[in-house]
C-alpha cells in the first residue's frame, strides 16, 4: 500500500478527532452547573463519533467529491473525511446562519449537495434516499457511487431490508457499510441481532458480504476500494460491515453506566495503534505525526472559529425554506 | 395506442385518463421525470393512473417495484434530491404507515433542513376513498393527516380537467406535492361510476394552480365546503335542495396545502352558514380547520352552527348498511343542510 | 406416510376448493352487466386462493387450535384448513352480524380468538401480532405455536425482516411461511426478489431455511411437522418457502393480461394432481374421491346457506366496537 | 432501591418517578403486564420512563429491544390479543413513522374489525416536544396526528400526580392507549426543569379519568384551552397577567380522546374567549377541533376570535432562536391572550 495513502488516512482520522474533541469541549463548556441539553453554545443532542474514524477515512479515501456518502445520527467523521466544509459543518453543529442548513438542520441533519452528502436521525432510513442518488446516477449513465452507512443496531430495522433488496435487484451502484460499534445505545448487538456478523446478511440479497475486523483502517481501505470498484462498474452493491468501536457515550450526557467494555475500548483507541504501526513501519515518525495533528488542530480551529463568529439565524426567518 | 379520445372539440375523458394525459405530456417534456410503484406497468396501475405509460415510455420510465414502500418513496425522494423529477404511487394511502417516515421525515423535511439547499421535487399519487366495501385497511382518506404535517403539498381533486390540471402543476412545483386521486371519481369501468368522473378536458398543457379552492355551485343561503368525490354528491344534494327553494354554494378544496382561505371566507361571510362534507375522519381534521379559520376571522360570521357531515371517528366498516352508515352519503349531506338552513 | 393423513390432506383441499369455488359463484353472480366492484351480495376485494391449498392443508394437519395462525389477504385456505368455523367465516364474507367479525371486518379482517385465527390485508404486517402471540405463549409456558404466513411479495417489506430478525433472537415458537405464487398481483417474482428462494433468507437471522418446490402438499405436510416440532421444544423459528400456483386472478376481476404462465398453471392444478397420485399409490379411488367431494360440497352449501340467511348489520350499531 | 421517596405526607416526585410507580404497583399487581422498547432496561428509558423496573421485575417482564419498531409494537398488539397487558415504549414519538401500520392499521383497529371480539389492551408510551434544540426529527408532538385515527385513547398528562394516575387507568383500560409524556416535564436531571415537574403524587393506587380535563386555574375573561408542557407556560402567563386585570381560566385537557368537550364548552359559555396553546403542528390539528366543538355548538358563543398559539406549521428548526420563534413560548401565549382580551 502507497505510503502516501497510509499518511492521508491517519490524516483524516486526526482531522476527524481534532474536530470532535473540539466538539466535545465546546458543547459541555457551558452546560453547568446544572448540566441542561439545551443550554449553551452547542445545544440538543450530540452524538460523536470517536473510535469510528477508520471507517471514514478508510471508506472516503475512495471516493470524490461525485460520489454520494449517506450518514447517520453519529455523521461528523465521515463530513470530515468526504469533504465537506469544515467551517459549514461548524456552523450547523452552533446553529449558524452559515450553517449547512443554515442552522435548520442541526448535527444530525446535515445536508451538502457539493460533495452529495447527507445523514438523518432516523435509524436506517438514511437509506432509502441514497438508493434514489445511486438511481440517479445509474440512469444518467455517471460512474458515480453512494455510499450508505447505519450501524450495527440500525441493521434490524425494516428500511435496511428493503434497501438492500432494492439495491441488488436493481444493482444500483451503493455499497452499504455497517458500522458495528458493538452497542445501539444500551443495547448490545447480542441483545439485537441474531447473527454474529451483519455480512452473512447479504447472502439474503445474493451480493458479496465482507467483514473487516479489528478496526482497522487499512482493512476498510482495501475492502472498500473493490466494492466502490464494483458498483462504480455497473456489478451492484457490496455489504460491509466494519467492527469498530464506540469510545464515548452513546450521545454527550450518556453516563454509560450499563457499560463494561470501556476499559479494553480505550486501549483500542484506532488512532494510536496506527499511529504505532506507522511508526513501526517507518512511514509516519514521532514529528510527522506531531505535524499532522498541528495542521489539523489549526483547521479546526478556524472552522471553529467562523462557526463561533457567525451570525444566529434572524428569528424573522423562522418560517422560511418550508416550500420551495 | 389512445391514450387521449378527442370528439369534436368537447373531448372527454375519464379522470384516470386525464391524470395519465397529464403525466404522459409532461413525460415528453421533461425527461428527468420517471414513474414508479407497485403495478404501474404492465397493469398500468391498479386504478388505471399510469394505463399505457409503459408502452409509450417504456420499461426504464415506468418502473414496477417490489412491495417495499420505505425503500421505493425514499428511493424517488433520493433521486428527487438528485434533480430528477419522480411520480411515485402509494397504491392506497391506507399504506402510509408502512412508509411514513420516508414520507414525513424525509420528503416532506430535506428541503427545510436543508436550509433550502436541497429540493425534492416529486408527486407522491395516492388511491383514497371508500364506499365500495373494501374494509378498513383499504378505505381510508386520510388527507387530514398529511394537511396536519408540514412540509407537503396536498392535493385532492374532484374530476378530470382539475385532475390533468393539477397534475401538471404538481409535475412542476419544486416542492413534494401529495396527490390523492378518490377511487370514485377515477371512472374506472369496475366501480360504480360518478357521472362527473367523466369530462371534457383541454388537450393541451394546463396547470390548476395548487391552493386554488373552485366555487363549483354559486348559492347564498350555505356554503358547502367539501372536496373529491364528495363535491359530487353536495352537487346533487344543491340540485335537489334548490327545488326545495335552498341556495347552496358549494367549493371544492381541490388543494389542502396551502388551503384557500379567502374563498372559504369570502363564501361563509355571504351565506352565513357552513356545512362541511369531509368523507375522512372527523376528528382532528379538515373540518376543524375550517372552522378555526372562520373562528380565528370573525366568530360572528357564523349566523348558524357550524355542521360536518364526515366519517365519525369509527373504522371503515366492511359491511354494505355500515360503511353507507358512516359515509358522507347523500342523505346525511341533505339532512345537514337542511338542518342548517332552518 | 399415514395414507389416513393423505386422504385428510386431500380432503381438506377439497373442502377449500369447494368453499372457494362456491365464493367464487357469489361473488360475481350478482355484479353484471356493467361489472361494480361494489355491488352484489358479496362486494369488495375477493382474493382466492385456488392453487394454494396444499400449503393450508399440508401446515394446519400439524396445528391444534390451541396453535396460532396468521394468513394474509388472502386468507380462506388457511382459516378453513385450521378449523375456524365455516359459518361464521362465510357469514363475515357476506357481511352478516353472524360473522366472525359481525360483518366490520370483510374477508381480509378475519379473526377467531377461538381457533387463534387471524389475517391482515397489510402486505407482511401480519407478522409482528404474530409474534406477540408466540410471545404470550412462550412466556406462559405453553406449548403452542404461531404459524406466520406471507406471500413471497411480502418478503421484501420490512416487516418481514424485522419479524424474523426478532423471532430469531428470542427463540419464539414461530414457523414462518412464504407462499411463492410467482406474482404480487401483476409483478412477478424476478421483479421483487434479489434472489431466487427467500429459504436463502433465513441465513440473515441464523435458523434454518427450507424450501418445498412443486406445490406438494405432503412434503409441505413433512417440513411444517418438523418445524412446528422444532418450534414447540423451544429452538426457535424456521421459515419455509412453498412453491405453489395461483390459479386465478389475483382478487376477483382481475384479467391477468400480465400473465404469460396460465395455462401451465392450469395444468399443475394441485388437487388434481394429488387425486392422481392418491389413485395411482392405491390410497383413494374415483368413488372416494367423489364422495369427500360431496362431503365437502353438503358442508360448504350449507355454511353459505347460513350466512345468506343471517341478517345484516342494523346500521344502528355502525359505531359500536371502536373501544372496548 | 428508592422508587418512590416519601417526605412527610406530601410526598413529592418527578413526573418520571411517578410514571415509574404506577408502571410498577400495576406490575404488582397483574403478573400479565410487561414492559419493552429501546432502552428500557438497563438505561431505565432515555427519558427515565422505566428507571428502577429491571431491577424489580427482571428482565422477563423489562425487555430490550432491536431498533425494530414495526416487529415490537406489533409484538405488543400480538401478545395483547392473547391477554397479556403490554406496556411499550416508541422512545420519540417522532419515529411513528417506521411503525405506524403496526400502530394505526393493526393496534387501532383490530377490535372493530373483529366486532368487538379481540381485545387489545396495551399501553404505548411514547416522549413528546421540543424545546432543547433536538432538531425537525425528535422535537414533534403530533398528538393531532394521533387523535385524528379512531381506535386509540390518546392521553397527554402534565404533571406527576396526572402521570401515575393516567398510567393506571390506561393500563387498566381494555383499548389500545397512546401515553404521551413531554420531555419537559418528566423533571430530568439533564433537562432544564419546569418547577411543576415535581409534585405531590399519592402513594396508592388512582386513577385520573381517561376523558376528563381538568380546569386547572379558574378565571373568568377567557379560557385558554392547553395540555402538556404548555399547560405550565400558561400558568406562569395567566400568573402575570392577573397583575394586569386579566382573569384567565386554564384547561389542561389530559386527554385527546376521548375529548372532554362538556369542560371547554362550559368555560368559554361562561368566558366568551378562547385561545388555544398547542404544541404541536397549528394546521388540521387540536385547535382546529377545538374550534369545531365550539362552532358546532353555539357559534355566537365566543364574543372574540379564537387566538391559536402552536407550531406554525414549519418543521421545528435547531438553531434556538428558530425553535423558540416556533414554540408557544411564553411572551407568544401573553400577546394572544392580551389580544383576545383586548
Ligand atoms: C427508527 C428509530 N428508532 C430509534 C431511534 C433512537 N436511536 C437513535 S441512535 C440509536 C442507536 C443506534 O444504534 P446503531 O445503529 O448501532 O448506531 P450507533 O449509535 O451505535 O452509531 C437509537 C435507538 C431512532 N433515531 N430512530
Ligand atoms: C404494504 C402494502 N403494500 C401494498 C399492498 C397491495 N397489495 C395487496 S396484495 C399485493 C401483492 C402481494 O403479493 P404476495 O405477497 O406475493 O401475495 P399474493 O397476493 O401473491 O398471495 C399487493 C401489492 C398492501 N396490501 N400492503
Ligand atoms: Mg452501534
Ligand atoms: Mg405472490
Amino acid at each position: 500500500m502507497d505510503p502516501k495513502v497510509k499518511v492521508e488516512l491517519y490524516r483524516t482520522m486526526v482531522l476527524i478527532r481534532s474536530f470532535e474533541e473540539t466538539i466535545l469541549q465546546h458543547y459541555h463548556a457551558d452546560k453547568s452547573p446544572a448540566w441542561d441539553i439545551g443550554a449553551g453554545l452547542i445545544p440538543g443532542e450530540m452524538h460523536l463519533s470517536a473510535g469510528q474514524e477508520p471507517v471514514a477515512a478508510g471508506i472516503c479515501a475512495n471516493l470524490t467529491a461525485s460520489d454520494a456518502i449517506t450518514a447517520t445520527h453519529r455523521p461528523h467523521h465521515l463530513a470530515i473525511a468526504h469533504g465537506v466544509r469544515m467551517e459549514a459543518l461548524a456552523a450547523e453543529i452552533f446553529g449558524r446562519e452559515t450553517g449547512l442548513g443554515k442552522g435548520r438542520g442541526g448535527h444530525m441533519h446535515l445536508f451538502d449537495p457539493g460533495t452529495h452528502f447527507s445523514c438523518s436521525g432516523i435509524i436506517a432510513e438514511g437509506l432509502p434516499p441514497a438508493l434514489g442518488q445511486a438511481f440517479a446516477f445509474q440512469r444518467r449513465g455517471l460512474p458515480n457511487v453512494v455510499v450508505a452507512v447505519t450501524g450495527e443496531g440500525a441493521a434490524n430495522q425494516g428500511a435496511f431490508h428493503e434497501s438492500l433488496n432494492l439495491a441488488a435487484l436493481w444493482k444500483l451502484p451503493v455499497v452499504f457499510v455497517v458500522e458495528d460499534n458493538d452497542w445501539a445505545i444500551s443495547v448490545p448487538r447480542t441483545a439485537s441481532t441474531a447473527v454474529p456478523s451483519n455480512a452473512a446478511r447479504a447472502a439474503a440479497y445474493g451480493i458479496p458480504g465482507e467483514r473487516v475486523e479489528n478496526n482497522d483502517v487499512e482493512e476498510v481501505w482495501r475492502v472498500a476500494k473493490g466494492a466502490i470498484k464494483r458498483a462504480r462498474s455497473g456489478d451492484g452493491p457490496t455489504l460491509i460491515e466494519v467492527h469498530t468501536v464506540r469510545l464515548w457515550g452513546h450521545f454527550e450526557g450518556d453516563a454509560q453506566a450499563y457499560r463494561n467494555d470501556l476499559e479494553e475500548a480505550k486501549a483500542h483507541d484506532p488512532i494510536e495503534v496506527y499511529a504505532g504501526l506507522l511508526a513501526r513501519e517507518g512511514v509516519l515518525d514521532t514529528k510527522g505525526a506531531a505535524k499532522i495533528k498541528e495542521e489539523c488542530t489549526k483547521e479546526v480551529a478556524s472552522a471553529i472559529d467562523f462557526a463561533k463568529t457567525s451570525p444566529l439565524p434572524d428569528p424573522a426567518g423562522a418560517l422560511q425554506y418550508v416550500f420551495a | 395506442m389512445a391514450l387521449t379520445a378527442t370528439e369534436a372539440g368537447t373531448r372527454k375523458l375519464s379522470t384516470a385518463k386525464a391524470m395519465v394525459e397529464g403525466i404522459a405530456q409532461e413525460m415528453e417534456r421533461d425527461p428527468s421525470i420517471f414513474v414508479m410503484g407497485e403495478d404501474v406497468g404492465a397493469y398500468g396501475g391498479i386504478f388505471s393512473s399510469t394505463t399505457g405509460l409503459l408502452e409509450r415510455f417504456g420499461k426504464d420510465r415506468v418502473i414496477d417495484t417490489p412491495i417495499s414502500e420505505t425503500a421505493f418513496l425514499g428511493l424517488a425522494t433520493g433521486a428527487a434530491t438528485e434533480g430528477m423529477r419522480p411520480i411515485v404511487e402509494l397504491m392506497f394511502v391506507d399504506f402510509f404507515g408502512v412508509a411514513m417516515d420516508q414520507i414525513y421525515n424525509h420528503m416532506a423535511k430535506i428541503h427545510f433542513e436543508s436550509g433550502g439547499n436541497v429540493k425534492v421535487p416529486l408527486v407522491l399519487m395516492t388511491a383514497v376513498g371508500g364506499g365500495y366495501s373494501d374494509g378498513a385497511q383499504h378505505s381510508q382518506c386520510l388527507w387530514g393527516t398529511f394537511a396536519h404535517l408540514p412540509g407537503m403539498k396536498v392535493v385532492v381533486p374532484s374530476n378530470p380537467a382539475d385532475a390533468k390540471g393539477l397534475m401538471i402543476a404538481a409535475i412542476r412545483d419544486d416542492n413534494p406535492v401529495i396527490y390523492m386521486f378518490h377511487k370514485g371519481v377515477m371512472g374506472l369501468p369496475w366501480m360504480a361510476k360518478n357521472p362527473r368522473a367523466i369530462g371534457t378536458v383541454p388537450e393541451g398543457d394546463y396547470q390548476v394552480p395548487i391552493g386554488s379552492a373552485s366555487v363549483v355551485r354559486a348559492g347564498k343561503d350555505v356554503t358547502i365546503v367539501t372536496l373529491s368525490l364528495s363535491v359530487h354528491h353536495c352537487l346533487d344534494v344543491a340540485e335537489e335542495l334548490a327545488q326545495e327553494g335552498i341556495s347552496c354554494e358549494v367549493i371544492d378544496l381541490r388543494s389542502l396545502v396551502p388551503l384557500d382561505r379567502r374563498t372559504v371566507l369570502e363564501s361563509v361571510g355571504k351565506t352565513g352558514r357552513m356545512v362541511v362534507v369531509d368523507e375522512d375522519y372527523q376528528s382532528f381534521g379538515l373540518s376543524g380547520e375550517l372552522a378555526a379559520i372562520v373562528a380565528e376571522t370573525d366568530p360572528g360570521m357564523l349566523r348558524r352552527p357550524l355542521a360536518r357531515v364526515a366519517v365519525p371517528d369509527v373504522p371503515i366498516p366492511y359491511s354494505r348498511p355500515l360503511e353507507q352508515a358512516v359515509l358522507p352519503t347523500h342523505s346525511r349531506i341533505a339532512a345537514a343542510i337542511r338542518k342548517t338552513v332552518a
